[in-house]
């Protein structure tokens, strides 16, 4: 679909970070991010897991938004917020978010911004779920703007989510379960897979170079072998992201909704 | 039985004391108890510790100067993500805080129910959560493994504020919306819970499906306010939805001059029925469409 | 009432150690223990809490044995097993079991009887939640027939329940919450309110000598000033007592249901 | 979704290997997945460690010579309170055990769920729980109370068994009964669990309230099996009550020379069809009244 836009290309490569996971509970939160989890049930994964976002498990994926009034969800099972931590400590989920900063670490930050955690430039969420969620399952994560105060030079502010940072590791603490997959932002997407977890650009959204990555990123990249372009969406995935999104929520995530093929600058 | 925990919402407030450490149930703009939060805010108390999976229950506390401390671990509105009095008073330095992973967060409230000091977890470890917080300690393994985890402190709570469903005058609550959240922790963790409720009955007697959605046991309950509306504008699942209009204007009053007072002086200071009044009544806090997520 | 049964007598003395207790969970376990609680609760102590002997807190006792086929049990409550270890870790509950040993320091077992551990002479039922209620709540004991085999002269054979042995608790354990409060047997009512905790007899059924009770008992009792007879049940406990358990199960639980005055020997 | 985790009893059960730790869901003779321990019965497994809050499932599994060791906090059939298969094995010295308060012995399940080596409990301390196993260890907290507990070790399962009142073919599950006991945590606690169900669906879809009845979630759950029956004699609600008569057969055999041997050629080893048919058939089942407690 090469009239697609960036918001479904991005849809589209999150999905694929759900691929050959097994079993387990697919956590896409915000609108790309649920997309991408609900595409790959729908088409490569349909043993993922899925919540309503509330409380249920869905054995179908819930569309975005107001739903037509006959509309009734498939609940197959139960998955209160009690639960879902004990999900979380038992490691069955990947989960993606968009965190406010990532460093060349992995790690993440939803806390603050700004050098003094006592009086934050900027106050986000809070960690959340993010320390519990980084020690113990698979990761992924959304960038919608990529540049160089999301990517930044040092550590995260205020480090919420764990990553590859060998100093913050005390002696005794279990690292094996932390597992990040993917960054799929809207130039390229990312994973951590480089010598000694150093980040690496792994598919180029279409248009954009590794240089200009590499300037919108604090940190240097590397560029895999054959780096290739991360694939537009094909028309059965575009059919079923038009029906799990009816209102084109992914419509107003990226400013000006672009298309997925970047115009020459 | 012929005694009551039955208290109106002011006689209910005036328990509590200055300093006190208060769990607030609900989860961020859900169930939260906003009529006893009001009293708060109406209430001469201050330095308290406020311990919540917070929403704009701390954001108001903090816009009222009420919060010393704030033990949490995100402040959110869900369709608003960012509580903007939580942000002024967090990014103005006049809090204290105590940030903990919300899994960790309800470790401690366990840990207290328990009447213990702490639990492990392996969350927090290798974040700032552990690094930027004197307090917490780890703990290792005495098994071979050795395994070091967070040592969660027990959130002891001198007091906890919880909205319910349905509650008799005894203090048997039903929560009946599809998420318990960790009202039933808050209620374990604290010694003196103080719960309002959408509907008073006088004694409950009810079927054994309907009896499992009591989430806690009564001798947990010290006072029970009846309180019709009274998590609103958050949602009550399945009574009323999110009030937005009302979290709009809420919202939209932190970005003007002087715009928590005159917040105030609408809708806290008028007095609980002048809120509901002022709110469009019961019929339309009836009619708030139930969030779809 | 003279024509009292003993079983009956031991119903109204187990009732008394839930006075004054406040809002807590009654849990009288087996006949006499649980006719005990209810007859409390219709009583002196309609505060307290009491469940149906399954999953669900009533607001009035459940009648024992087969029920009257409108009977609706009057449901205010839940109290899944779950839920019990969570109001026993917070001490909001006063149970009353009938273990197989009891020894001079209020240590009960429940396990296993003989000196092997490995190889016991008779295995009983295990702990089950001795363990977790003695250190947390407040505990009283029931015992049909008080004789040496139950009072044991040296320690019981594997503890179960904690006592106030000294030697048992290690440098930090809380023993803050342990609270034995009375042994309701066929002989008498008894408490570890002596000096060092040591073993009083606060009560005599009607008949029952002092020097009974000691005979029947493997460690010295002391008998508190003014030792007097326990209460025969007023007509008001009967009528209850008679209608919580309709079918005369109590009649059953003592060899040959005497009566509550002993006749001389 | 095509994929199905059914498999047949005996398809299940080859699934286990001689040595491993299996622990069983339910409570004394309430819930147990006895079809699946039948199938024990008749397979050649040996050595098993039973971890269990025990009733005639223990009691079988020691008569049948499979148990290496038993972890429990007790033995009972409620109705009938010692059982007579069990105290024969331990009073014969034959099986090796691990004796834990019923507390304690969920936490060391929740442990395993949570893939921590220990949680820390006051259960246990002051007795012979502690005393008589070298296996425990106690642990202080780190903080000024420097109170001592328990540590409790994970109870980590090869294989978990559970009996549901519903479930399909992937492994979502109902318990309609008025307690989930601990399934839940038998099913986190394990590498590997067997469900057997009342009620076998190809794929469930149910209302929100249904929904409830959830108890664990289908990626717990590698293999699903269809036994009607399956936890008699034991009971399951709200399907059928126990059946005293056929416990009491099973008790009174263990008086008797040979007793168990008699009892196993009668009710085991024809199969589980004929086990059914000698019971009286699945509408004599469904007659069994629910217990009154």
């Amino acid at each position: 679909m090469s009239d697609a836009t960036l918001a479904e290309l991005m849809i589209t490569a999150a999905s694929e970070t759900w691929r050959n996971n097994g079993e387990l509970l697919a956590s896409g939160i915000t609108t790309i991010p649920r997309l991408g989890a609900s595409l790959a049930k729908m088409t490569h994964s349909p043993e993922l897991l899925m919540t309503d976002s509330e409380a249920y498990l869905v054995s179908e994926p819930a569309p975005l938004g107001p739903r037509a009034a006959d509309y009734v969800p498939k609940f197959e099972g139960y998955m209160s917020f009690d639960r879902v931590f004990e999900c979380v400590w038992g490691g069955k989920r990947h989960a993606m978010i968009g965190p406010t900063q990532i460093d060349r670490w992995g790690q993440t930050n939803l806390s603050c911004v700004g050098p003094d955690y006592a009086k934050p430039k900027s106050a986000v969420l809070g960690v959340r779920g993010l320390p519990g969620n980084s020690i113990n399952h698979i990761n992924s994560f959304f960038v919608p703007a990529h540049n160089t105060r999301v990517f930044v030079a040092g550590e995260v502010d205020m480090v919420s989510g764990v990553g590859y940072k060998a100093e913050r590791w005390g002696a005794g603490m279990k690292r094996d379960y932390a597992d990040i997959r993917v960054v799929v932002t809207d130039l390229c997407v990312l994973d951590f897979g480089g010598p000694d977890h150093a980040a690496r650009v792994i598919s180029l959204h279409p248009g954009v170079t590794f240089e200009q990555v590499q300037a919108a990123t604090g940190f240097p990249l590397i560029a895999i072998d054959n780096l290739g372009e991360t694939a537009l969406p094909t028309a059965e995935q575009f059919a079923i992201i038009r029906k799990l999104d009816p209102h084109n929520m992914r419509g107003m995530v990226l400013k000006g909704n672009p298309p997925a093929i970047k115009a020459a600058a | 039985m012929t005694f009551t925990k039955q208290k109106t919402a002011a006689e209910a407030i005036a328990e509590l004391r200055d300093g006190m450490t208060i769990g607030i149930g609900g989860w961020g703009p859900r169930r939260k108890p906003m009529a006893l939060v009001r009293e708060i805010l109406r209430s001469p108390l201050r330095d308290l510790t406020i311990v919540s999976y917070g929403g704009p229950d701390v954001g108001m506390l903090c816009a009222a100067g009420k919060v010393k401390k704030l033990i949490f671990a995100f402040v959110t509105m869900d369709a608003i993500p960012l509580e903007p009095y939580y942000r002024k008073a967090r990014e103005s330095g006049t809090i204290q805080i105590e940030e903990y992973d919300e899994g960790m967060f309800e470790w401690g409230l366990r840990a207290a129910g328990m009447r213990m000091s702490f639990l492990p977890t392996r969350c927090g470890l290798a974040t700032d959560v552990l690094a930027k917080n004197p307090r917490l300690k780890t703990i290792a393994s005495p098994y071979d493994d050795g395994e070091v985890y967070v040592a969660m402190p027990a959130l002891k709570l001198d007091a906890a504020l919880i909205h319910v469903n349905e509650s008799d005058k005894i203090g048997n609550t039903l929560l009946r919306g599809h998420d318990v959240f960790f009202d039933n922790l808050f209620a374990r963790a604290s010694s003196h819970t103080i719960v309002s409720t959408e509907v008073l009955h006088d004694r409950l007697t009810v079927d054994a499906e309907t009896a499992k959605q009591n989430a806690f046991e009564r001798y947990l309950v010290q006072t029970v306010v009846h309180a019709p509306c009274g998590a609103h504008p958050t949602y009550l699942g399945p009574n009323y939805g999110l009030d937005m209009d009302h979290l709009k204007a809420y919202n939209a009053s932190a970005s003007e001059e002087g715009g928590w007072q005159k917040y105030a002086d609408e809708f806290v200071n008028v007095g609980e029925e002048a809120y509901l009044a002022k709110v469009g009544g019961a019929e339309r806090v009836s009619k708030l469409k139930l969030p779809v997520y």
